[in-house]
């Protein structure tokens, strides 16, 4: 079923405060039947606040929610559907497991309240088993919910959510206390009963690998306010902003200030404020005099020893490594220029000492000039 | 009182009075007047119920630490004489009192009587309609219509039983109470003024045993409630007042026993709307014929009436 | 080692009344043996038989109503947004705060035979038959129900205002409903107060005198303390009997609390503030906030306005008598102008607040720390319990007279003091600050203290930085509790009081005794106005503190 | 100061279990001042349970426990100094922010505390303003703690931890909340602040970047048993077995048996359980007989159109893409094999549908036949 929400918002006012103190500006998508949604943004973003708007357990300020045919809230009309009415499964981001009840009678619960599902017990107990598998908590069905680890608490709350095939999926952060080989396989399973029973799903990450590989949608939010909605790969490759580009997967910002107004995909040629001239790519249009950032991300970075010729057309800037990480798959190189710095992404086997003068080349379709906002926010 | 007395008792300075009397309009202005009349004596007035305070001086007594000098009750005399607490002491001013107001023994003086008679509600029974007699009381439209305040003290059914008995001796008298329980008497677990107003109320349009000053006072206020001064004899209780033997304070106790017996203490009582002990404060209207339970006859009877309660009543 | 302090001082303050009760039961009134003559009376009862059940459905009813009422509306105001919230406050504060007799007799008053109910109906059909019975079980079911609704009241509500709301929103995601959520996640949370509560109610019923006696002996219904009752009004009052039963009744609490800590073993299944997302938020009742609105309503109506109305009625008359429009014409004030002419009043109602006020300040403070210890399992913490909870069954004017030869045997001047009277108050109502502060501590999660610790606070840090605050609305509505209880309480105050340590409740039980209805009546309402104001100004007091620390 | 850990364990009991349900078996470890001490494993492993022993809210049931010159515990011979007494900053896994306190209040807590530091109003201030921009939560001083979104609340928790400068530092997933961009900003933060002052750190964590670039060394454990103890690259160059290599980062992890034994630091031939024989590097001793997984990493592996030419001695499998997931920089192809599949992780400029056949080439020394004991575990 379509979810579409239109203008919500929502504010928080703290008292002896003249500014809402957190909360969502007005904020519309369309959600197509079985898409999977991440929102994304920095800490305090109000991206708990938009799942629980959507969810019924805040009454936004405005606007208005409707999943396919039923509105689920209007502020117009004052429609409000109640929110166990909305048959939603949902991941609290503070787990709210029941301590009272085993995992077995957690998991069970959304079965045992609608009556008008009429399972059988042997059922509940099948569906219930189900869940379980999924999460990995086989065997720990008659554990005390407060006999778990944090891992365990989380996935139960998933599993709690996922067990009765709700028709909206509304997941905050819910595979963050989850190692990484746990958390792929969570994902996998996440996305197969996703396509298999084509739920649409709101999910809440701060990984920004896991938003970009789920996802058919992302919005990335900042302060309240939708940055940038779009395909995975929209937002990585042709982000709006300088925020959106930093925050979707780590990169480079190199100030500067566009001298003349830029045509969206064209490409020019920038002055950044430490002077450096580089080709750029523009995504979308600027206008003359703006602040801008240019946008390199570190694996798009060559970290070559000095003196070494850079590709055709690429760009060159030359600078001192001044600290190396091991990540394992790469080794992420800060390198200090003459102003700021610029981390770089290298195989293992490219080493550089600390202290030697490095040049970096990128290609000018990897520069992105976007619009640099950050101030502002 | 003579003066070494009174000296004596300014030199001790208190009296510790333990009383069951009405507060603010006996028992204060009893002790205020006391204190105006011998200054530099203070009374301490302990309150409360004569079962309450017999339970205090009990204890008392077993720590060997009284605190008691005065006390006032009916139902605690023969107690306290079995236990021999009483210090005997004839106040001068006892002499203004009849014979059956004083202890033979000079154990007790009476302080003030009451008279225990039936009251009806008078919205719901026609004066003509209420019991004259004792014999009244059997008429079958009473049935289960008659209340009584179930405190096993004198003043309670304990000492309707003794009456009936005392009146008609003992065959009688138990002949009489056998008919009188089939009348199923409500026991209402309250004290007589309780029950009197529930009399008032309606809820029982007849009571035995209730106190009749009570109605004189509530009548006043315009209640729709008589008492009956039943034929032939109603209850007379005694509310005697004695000194502890071992007081802390015995001058002062003495000194205050003669005051309270006193035309000065008797008016106050008066006053208070009580029934004085001495016969010339009493309105001869509201003293009708009774038969007295006095302290003797009540510690040797007791018992027994409360076992024929406990069998017939209960 | 603390523990072990806070043993001993819980023991020596309850241990002898209890032995003094023990020595009491084995005393035979009639020729002051020792022997086990009460007890054999206790059992050769004929109808013990028929009395037990009585008793046992009399208490065990009673206990619905009030846990049913109680529980209703605690919820009601803690965690939705019903209208008319704040009245519940008012109807329970107002009604503690109403001396028991009067609230028995305004209610005896309104059901009677002669009560407006009954002459209405008695109009109507002109049947001699009342419509309802008060004398009966079911009539004092509801009496006694009610007289007990404010505590469960004020104790539910301050579990329930700890409750974390994520646990129950995520009960309503799962697809319950109010109702659904409230039976299965936020009751079985309160499980630890609502099964405490109802051992604790129950076996005060078992044991009450007041309604039993007034209701059930004039109906003929006998329970298992109506002979009790009897033998006490004796003079001199024959305790050892009552004093048996209640020794009876300390083996089958004993019983009783042992199922209770099975029950609360695991405080962790009962955590609800958490330090991970903890927000006290309201429901939203939606349409049915009316319906919240109107239980609360009619919480106000029963517990508070009918009987209330019915004491100032009788404070208005010159005399008893039943709602007519003939006795609109002689209503009066003189009842009022009386009481409050008369500075006497005044000193009693200051001895009345001291004594109230010491005891439930020290009550609580001792059971809170104890409640801690016991929660926490702190080593030797295991008998804490069961020994604060003790003097629920001593009868009223058993601990007196224990009280009484206490006093007189020890060397400082205690007897016939306000101190006296305060200490029995302490001991007497250590059980009810226990009911309070123990719930609480099993809803803050372990974690909230062991970071407390880590941080580098000591014990004696933890509990005051972070139990006390988080424990702080449980304790607060039972020092209220406690001090609006203490301060009505009679038979301890009129056994206990001296010449200068008398207290209200004295001075309302004397002109009681005396005939004075109309001047109890107004002295009662004039009490409860000013207890009510006390009442108010700690809970408005409290609540401004609760809000400047951002849990409201 | 100089944490030794000796024998420490601690088993939880679940009623009517004959087996422990979860807790660690006896675990010993050294850190020297100043270290950066990581423990990584599986949700439920243990992790949190010894934290919780070395910060004395758990009695171990066996072992001695130091910080330099002072005892924290030794069963042996009954001593156990009190947590309040330990000095240790610690963020639980569940924050444990106290919901009757303001953010400062919580902040200043461990402060107020500490009677013997004698702390003024004004240092109290000043030290708690610091805590809290080195969270990134200036300006929330006097919100209420109940006011705040999960992320907030965890970086409360943590400047709570670090307000007073402990001498150990237990974080228990500290950052787990927060995005990337704040996540690294605090990491730095962690990094810079545990060096300026040498606290030896215990640092919990699900995220195996995070481990490789801030530890000093890495413990792994496996079912509250450690599997591997050592520093970032060795832990993932060399891992002990395949559970580590498994956790330690993705990694495709391919049965077999060892026909003969093998000595450690050699290089062997093995035919995978599929039938292919590949040639392979052993870190480890290896029994006759036992049973290994050759680990390859994802990055390791190249993807190449059918018939390309593999490099001189390198391994070559022939599969077909059944999957593609884009990650930013790099994507991520999964190629069914005719036993199994293999995940290989390829530059985004490289593209192939899915369907296609595709020949994978890898090195022989970053074919790992490491020991196999994940059926065990
Ligand atoms: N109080 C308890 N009683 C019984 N078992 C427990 C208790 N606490 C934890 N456990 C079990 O002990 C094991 C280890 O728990 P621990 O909390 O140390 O895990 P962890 O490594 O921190 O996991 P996570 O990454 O999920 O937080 C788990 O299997 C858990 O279920
Ligand atoms: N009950 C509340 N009262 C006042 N402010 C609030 C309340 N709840 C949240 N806020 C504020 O609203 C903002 C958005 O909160 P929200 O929980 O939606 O953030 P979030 O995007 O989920 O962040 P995180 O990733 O840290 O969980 C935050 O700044 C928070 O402090
Ligand atoms: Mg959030
Ligand atoms: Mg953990």
């Amino acid at each position: 079923m379509t979810l579409e929400v239109e203008n919500l918002s929502k504010l928080y006012w703290t008292p002896n405060a003249t500014f809402p103190g957190g909360g969502i500006q007005p904020i519309s998508f369309n959600l197509a039947p079985g898409t999977f949604f991440t929102l994304l943004g920095p800490s305090g973003c109000g991206k708990t606040t938009t799942l629980r708007c959507v969810a019924g357990l805040e009454i936004p300020d405005e606007g208005r929610l409707t999943l396919g045919p039923t509105v689920f809230f209007d502020a117009a009309r004052r429609t409000n559907v109640p929110l166990n009415k909305r048959n939603i499964g949902m991941v609290f981001q503070s787990y709210a497991i029941w301590p009272h009840m085993s995992v077995f009678e957690n998991v069970a619960f959304p079965l045992r309240v609608r009556r008008e599902l009429k399972l059988r017990a042997e059922e509940v107990r099948e569906m219930v088993a189900r869940a379980l598998a999924t999460v990995g908590l086989e065997g720990y069905a008659d554990r005390s919910a407060t006999q778990l680890s944090g891992g365990q608490q989380q996935r139960v709350a998933l599993a709690r959510a996922i067990v009765r095939q709700p028709g909206l999926l509304l997941l905050d952060e819910p595979l963050s206390n989850l190692d990484a080989l746990l958390r792929d396989e969570m994902r996998n399973e996440l996305k197969r009963l996703q396509r298999q029973i084509g739920i649409t799903t709101i999910y809440v990450t701060h990984d920004q690998a896991e938003a970009l590989e789920m996802s058919d949608v992302i919005a990335v939010i900042n302060a309240g306010v939708v940055e940038q909605m779009g395909s995975p790969r929209e937002i990585y490759d042709r982000p709006r902003s300088a925020f959106v580009a930093g925050f979707m997967g780590a990169t480079n910002l190199l100030p500067a200030t566009a001298r003349s107004a830029q045509k969206g995909d064209s490409s020019g040629t920038v002055a950044i404020d430490s002077g450096e001239a580089l080709s750029t790519w523009f995504p979308y249009d600027i206008g003359a005099g703006s602040r801008i950032a240019l946008s390199i991300r570190p694996e798009a970075v060559t970290v070559a020893p000095a003196g070494t010729a850079a590709p055709q057309g690429w760009n060159r800037l030359t600078g001192t490594v001044i600290g190396s990480g091991f990540l394992g798959n790469i080794v992420r190189y800060t390198v200090a220029l003459p102003h700021g710095r610029i981390h770089a992404h290298q195989p293992p086997d490219r080493i550089f000492a600390e202290g030697e003068t490095v040049e970096l080349h990128f290609a000018p379709d990897r520069t992105l000039g976007l619009s640099d906002n950050r101030a502002a926010a | 009182a003579d003066q070494a007395l009174i000296d004596a008792a300014t030199k001790e300075g208190s009296v510790n009075w333990y009383t069951s009397l009405i507060q603010d309009q006996a028992a204060r202005p009893l002790a205020r007047a006391f204190e105006e009349k011998y200054p530099g004596i203070s009374v301490e007035i302990i309150a409360g119920k004569s079962a309450d305070l017999l339970l205090k001086i009990n204890d008392e007594l077993a720590a060997g630490r009284l605190h008691a000098d005065v006390h006032h009750g009916g139902s605690v005399v023969p107690k306290l004489l079995a236990m021999d607490a009483i210090q005997p002491y004839v106040p001068p001013s006892a002499a203004n009192l009849p014979d059956d107001m004083k202890d033979p023994d000079g154990y007790w003086v009476a302080e003030v009587v009451s008279f225990l008679v039936p009251a009806y509600n008078t919205d719901m029974v026609p004066a003509e309609e209420a019991p004259k007699t004792y014999e009244d009381l059997l008429d079958p439209k009473w049935k289960g219509a008659i209340a009584w305040a179930a405190t096993m003290t004198q003043g309670g059914p304990p000492g309707f039983i003794g009456t009936v008995l005392g009146l008609m001796g003992q065959e009688k008298g138990m002949e009489y109470l056998r008919k009188l329980s089939e009348q199923n008497i409500v026991n209402v677990p309250a004290n007589q003024r309780v029950t009197l107003d529930q009399v008032i109320a309606g809820e029982y349009p007849l009571a035995l045993s209730t106190f009749s000053h009570h109605t004189d006072i509530s009548q006043e206020d315009g209640a729709p409630v008589q008492w009956i001064a039943l034929q032939p004899k109603v209850t007379n209780t005694i509310d005697s007042t004695f000194l502890m033997k071992g007081a802390p304070h015995p001058n002062a106790g003495k000194l205050f026993i003669d005051f309270i017996v006193s035309d000065a203490g008797q008016k106050v009582l008066a006053d208070a709307g009580y029934i004085p002990a001495n016969p010339k404060f009493r309105n001869p209207e509201r003293s009708p014929e009774a038969f007295a339970l006095t302290p003797s006859l009540v510690a040797a009877h007791l018992n027994d009436w409360v076992a024929i309660y406990d069998e017939l009543f209960k | 080692m603390p523990t072990v302090v806070l043993t001993v001082i819980i023991a020596v303050l309850v241990l002898p009344p209890l032995a003094m009760l023990v020595r009491t039961s084995l005393i035979d009134y009639s020729d002051g043996s020792f022997g086990l003559v009460n007890y054999r009376k206790l059992f050769a009862e004929p109808e013990l038989y028929l009395t037990t059940i009585n008793s046992v459905v009399f208490a065990a009813g009673a206990t619905c109503v009030s846990l049913l009422i109680g529980a209703c509306v605690a919820w009601i105001v803690e965690r939705t947004n019903a209208p008319f919230r704040g009245l519940a406050y008012v109807t329970t504060i107002v009604s503690l705060g109403t001396p028991a007799i009067l609230y028995v007799c305004g209610w005896i008053f309104l059901l009677g035979r002669a009560g407006p109910l009954n002459s209405a109906w008695r109009a109507l059909t002109g049947s001699f038959q009342p419509l309802v019975n008060v004398y009966s079980i079911p009539g004092m079911i509801l009496i006694e129900g009610l007289l007990w609704v404010p505590l469960v009241f004020l104790l539910c509500g301050a579990t329930f205002k700890r409750q974390n709301a994520d646990l129950e929103e995520a009960a309503r995601m799962s697809g319950a409903s109010v109702i659904a959520t409230v039976r299965r996640v936020s009751l079985p949370l309160a499980k630890p107060a609502l099964y405490g509560l109802a051992i604790f109610i129950f076996i005060r019923n078992l044991e009450a005198f007041d309604v039993p006696v007034l209701l059930g002996m004039p109906g003929g219904i006998k329970l298992l303390t109506s002979d009790i009752y009897l033998t006490m009004t004796r003079v001199p009052p024959d305790l050892g009997h009552a004093s048996a039963f209640a020794v009876v009744m300390i083996a089958f609490i004993s019983v009783l609390l042992y199922f209770y800590g099975r029950v609360s073993a695991n405080a962790d299944r009962f955590a609800s503030i958490t330090g991970k997302g903890f927000r006290p938020r309201p429901f939203d009742l939606g349409r049915f906030r009316w319906v919240g609105g109107l239980v609360v309503v009619l919480h106000f109506t029963l517990v508070l306005a009918l009987p209330i109305i019915a004491v100032l009625w009788n404070s208005i008359t010159p005399f008893v008598r039943a709602f007519s429009v003939k006795a609109l014409g002689n209503l009066t004030l003189r009842n009022y102008t009386y009481v409050l002419t008369d500075s006497h009043y005044l000193h009693l109602a200051w001895n009345t607040v001291l004594a109230a006020s010491v005891a439930a300040t020290v009550a609580v403070a001792l059971t809170a720390v104890a409640a801690w210890f016991a929660v926490r399992r702190w080593p030797a913490s295991g008998g804490l319990t069961q020994l604060v909870s003790l003097p629920i069954v001593f009868p009223g004017i058993v601990l007196g007279v224990a009280m009484i030869q206490i006093a007189l045997r020890t060397p400082f001047g205690l007897y016939g003091t306000i101190w006296l009277i305060a200490i029995a108050f302490l001991i007497r109502y250590l059980p009810y600050g226990m009911r309070y502060a123990q719930p609480a501590m099993m809803q803050i999660h372990r974690e909230l203290e062991e970071a407390a610790g880590i941080s580098g606070a000591t014990q004696p840090g933890i509990f005051r930085r972070v139990v006390l605050p988080l424990a702080a609305p449980a304790l607060i509505a039972g020092w209220l509790f406690i001090f609006l209880l203490a301060a009505k309480e009679l038979s301890i105050a009129v056994l206990l009081a001296g010449a200068r340590s008398k207290t209200i409740a004295v001075a309302m039980f004397d002109q009681w005794t005396n005939g004075e209805a109309g001047e109890v009546a107004a002295l009662g309402i004039i009490w409860t106005i000013v207890m009510s104001c006390c009442a108010g100004l700690m809970h408005y007091l409290s609540r401004g503190d609760m809000k400047s620390r951002g849990t409201q």
